[in-house]
């Protein structure tokens, strides 16, 4: 059963007001087509949750759409600050929920698996386990000492962006995978973004490449360049000016303000997008070719 | 004797803590060109770990980011964010991380989290990241730093990480896997908890006093009994560096 | 660094009487060769754990090497029972341990993560908890409900066959991949059995495929044909008619012993058993090729 | 009235019941004989899983074990062992699953693991597998089985996975996530749990008696006041089985 439908239609469908959003990724894969598509439907109220909310979240929470951030490294990766949702924070304007990196994983993992809680082995830090509630302890049985516990996380709707998958959703994804599946399977609803949507035989060609399958996904929106400036392994590199030059747009809320009227709101779709990021960009953000080698299945 | 610049003096410091054959929990900048540094000079067999899942990286060119695209073509292994701080860090597979962060107190606990009250914050800076787990569960620790007051508070606002508490007692008692934070890496030297646990001024780099060191500390900074200097850096290293690593000095300018 | 060796010189070196084994695979890439190295070399009092058992527990068990078995399902799959080690556990001559497949499982995942314990939900069965007592209970914290929990199984040694690796043991591996990742990052010692030995350049072009990081591994040992009767996804295919006949053969204690003088002493390695099996099983067991379709990781 | 074998006439009397779009944990056998007819009739959407960690296998022979090389060719997805119990069934993916035992009781319990004693068995079976997280946490379980009064104890010897305890309403304190075992297809007829989550007996395959079906039960077997019989076999799913599904009569052969 094809799920195929525009990003347009998907996130009207599948995010609603108020929702916990997951839009995965560490790095790679960050499905920015459908953090703009959810600005431009003026989505509101939304609780937006990633280990690393990267320029999406920042420019997600400028807009208006957020009422509150769960994250573990809130930062511009190998730039800096995240200036928006840092200074919202500051200012009292923006709720949020922190974690250490393994813990806010641990929680996708609980949710992922239909655990009550997941098990940490004590840190003794302690500061962020006293300012946020959520974490607990249990005794270990055997050996009588503390273990750290975190509840699980379970979006309302995740979104993964995907190398490849077929209409019905069974998504190959490969280079670093991060939180993407644990997302998808913690999730109530999923949207898939892809880069290419192939026929089945691609992905029955490489069963141990799917990371995600069709039953629990519930739309599929081919999206080519739906990452940038984010990547997609073997598909277009990083951008990495213009995560230094957010650094700077992001100084200013007027500047942000005519970057979201520019990229977002001044463009249908991320097709537009990417015709008006313009030649030299594409040019500069174009990879080689470096194939796996394949492996044999067998016939049997 | 050869001109370097800090972050060269820092890097090059880094790298020689590192041992052959150590497991690494790599960041990108300075830790990054450390453990390279290494990996071309006494430690030909160092494993480098990305905390974005990727084993045994061969960068062509220098990553902005942990989670760059050149570490992963080429890498003997990638795996996911859950498998990588379960299976590589919590197992106790790692040697030695790198951490940072906006303060680091007496007893070496880092805050990356807050200046300020937390529930107000005056600063908010970026969180722990994975360093509450680098800190307690890799066996070695090491920090890079610039030498400043303000970043060497007697107490950190925010413990995002444990040092040693607030006593090596108290971090053994908490039963961590890892040993803790055993070098802070700074560009006047270096210091390295003493038996208490404490941060004491071990090694002084060329040129550099015990004074300049203590006036740029937050508490009352003991000197060890067996204070040294260290080696300059060697035309080699930083040959290596400035040719091979960073040729287009992204990390390796001065004037920070 | 090169961990090449042979396997007698890996068994020699790496197991030890009275260890904890675990033979990973979950009826896929059984490492049988292994098995009958163990038995050539008269290895004592060695505990097996293994969620599946399979055919070759069941002849290091008639060989004398055991004392103790952990398991979740003790059969010969597809066939029926696995008569050696139930009639040695029937006749109170051999220890056993039981688990249920997730908790056997938890307890390599546990093992693998570093954790004290793994939590499952309950079951409410409730006889293997209570004759196990392995199996405890701790109260999640979040709505005081009882769960579940297993210790970790930390083996001294996992013997894990895989597809393809590189001289140092950064492995490959596809087809159904069961526990072998969890066993090996639980086990103290690691010896890698492969079916072919290939140049690291091969590892790098597809680092999602690397289950195993060399750095964990401690033998390498080259065994074409080691899964036999089991199998190796894309190199050949499961002997079904053997683990018919050992339904037969074990039914028989002086048949086993026959069995075990004619096809584990009487021949040195793999090599002589694989070259004894003869044409007409080589020519039974062939594969042809059912490539994946490549990715691209890109050049960057 | 065409003839059929017992294997066949459970094989479709299973198949009837599965309803399309489910997720389905299955085993070999006659359980996957069963999807497959059922993917061919009135259920074209079922997702076929196996505990190996296959996902939409596209099998072009029979598998003698559920971890067969040509369920994984050209199958969508392959996953770890814990992945498919953690994910997939303890996540409640998984919409049904099919189990089997040597004994089944009043209350649908399974024992797979020993008959007698259980540290000195006079029996000792193959024990659990997953049955004991598939009886608790797929949505509805369904149990093929010969209809014989010693497979069909009062209480079994030991409680490998749990039916619905010593009442419907013991199971539902235990908070378990799946709703248990659904119905009982046996070569006389079907059993169901009654609102006490007692089997009782619900249809009769054509042919076959009450009084047969009581006498081969090892409890006071009460009979549904809506009492049916089954359609017999259809000739379409008699040739379905027959000449695509299992043409060499690996498992459909009679005389069980």
């Amino acid at each position: 059963m094809s799920k195929l439908m525009t990003l347009s239609e998907a996130i009207q469908r599948y995010v609603h007001d108020g929702d916990l959003v997951y839009a995965a990724g560490f790095t790679h894969l960050i499905p920015f087509a459908a953090g703009h598509e959810i600005i431009r439907q003026g989505k509101k109220n939304l609780i937006l949750a990633r280990a690393t909310p990267d320029l999406i979240y920042d420019q997600m929470v400028a807009a208006g759409c957020a009422r509150k951030v769960i994250f573990s490294y809130m930062g511009n990766p190998g730039v800096g600050s995240l200036r928006i949702v840092r200074a919202e924070i500051e200012a009292g304007n923006l709720e949020w929920e922190e974690y250490s990196h393994f813990s806010m994983i641990s929680r996708l993992q609980a949710g992922a698996s239909g655990l009550p809680f997941m098990p940490m082995n004590p840190t003794a830090a302690g500061d962020l386990e006293r300012v946020n509630p959520n974490y607990r302890q249990v005794i270990d049985p055997y050996s009588g000492n503390a273990v750290v516990v975190v509840p699980p996380l379970k979006p309302d709707v995740a979104i993964v962006h995907v190398q490849r998958c077929d209409a019905q959703g069974n998504a190959h994804i490969w280079g670093i995978i991060g939180e993407q599946k644990e997302a998808a399977f913690a999730a109530e609803r999923v949207i898939i973004t892809a880069e290419e949507i192939v026929d089945e035989s691609v992905i029955r060609s490489d069963p141990n490449r799917t990371l995600i399958p069709a039953f629990i996904v519930d739309a599929v929106c081919p999206v080519p360049y739906c990452a940038h400036p984010s990547y997609t392994q073997g598909y277009y590199d990083r951008d990495n000016e213009f995560y230094l030059q957010w650094d700077e747009i992001s100084k200013s809320r007027q500047k942000v303000q005519e970057y979201l009227e520019e990229w977002v709101f001044g463009v249908p779709d991320r097709v537009a997008y990417w015709e008006k990021l313009g030649e030299e960009v594409h040019q500069r953000l174009k990879v080689g070719e470096r194939l796996s080698a394949p492996v044999n299945y067998g016939l049997y | 004797m050869t001109e370097y610049t800090s972050p060269e003096l820092l890097t090059i410091n880094a790298a020689r803590l590192l041992r052959d054959g150590d497991v690494v929990f790599v960041g990108v900048g300075l830790p990054n060109l450390a453990c390279n540094l290494a990996r071309r000079t006494h430690a030909p067999n160092l494993v480098m770990i990305y905390e974005a899942g990727v084993i045994g990286a061969q960068p062509a060119r220098l990553p902005l980011s942990i989670g760059d695209p050149t570490l992963v073509s080429g890498a003997l292994s990638v795996c996911g964010m859950y498998d990588i701080f379960a299976l590589y860090l919590q197992r106790g597979n790692i040697d030695v991380g790198f951490l940072g962060g906006a303060q680091i107190d007496r007893f070496g606990n880092i805050n990356a989290t807050v200046i300020g009250d937390y529930s107000h914050p005056k600063v908010r800076l970026p969180g722990s990241g994975g360093s509450m787990e680098i800190a307690a569960w890799a066996n070695r620790c090491y920090i890079i730093t610039p030498h400043q007051k303000r970043r060497f508070p007697e107490k950190v606002d925010f413990r995002t990480s444990a040092g040693f508490l607030n006593h090596r007692q108290e971090r053994e008692a908490a039963k961590l896997r890892g040993a803790g934070p055993q070098a802070v890496v700074t560009d006047i030297g270096i210091l390295e908890p003493n038996e208490e646990g404490e941060l004491i001024l071990t090694a002084l780099h060329p040129g550099r006093s015990v004074e300049e060191a203590q006036a740029n500390t937050g508490w009352d900074l003991k000197i060890s009994p067996s204070l040294r200097f260290t080696e300059p850096p060697s035309e080699k290293e930083l040959k290596i560096l400035r040719e091979e690593l960073d040729p287009n000095r992204i990390y390796l300018k001065g004037g920070e």
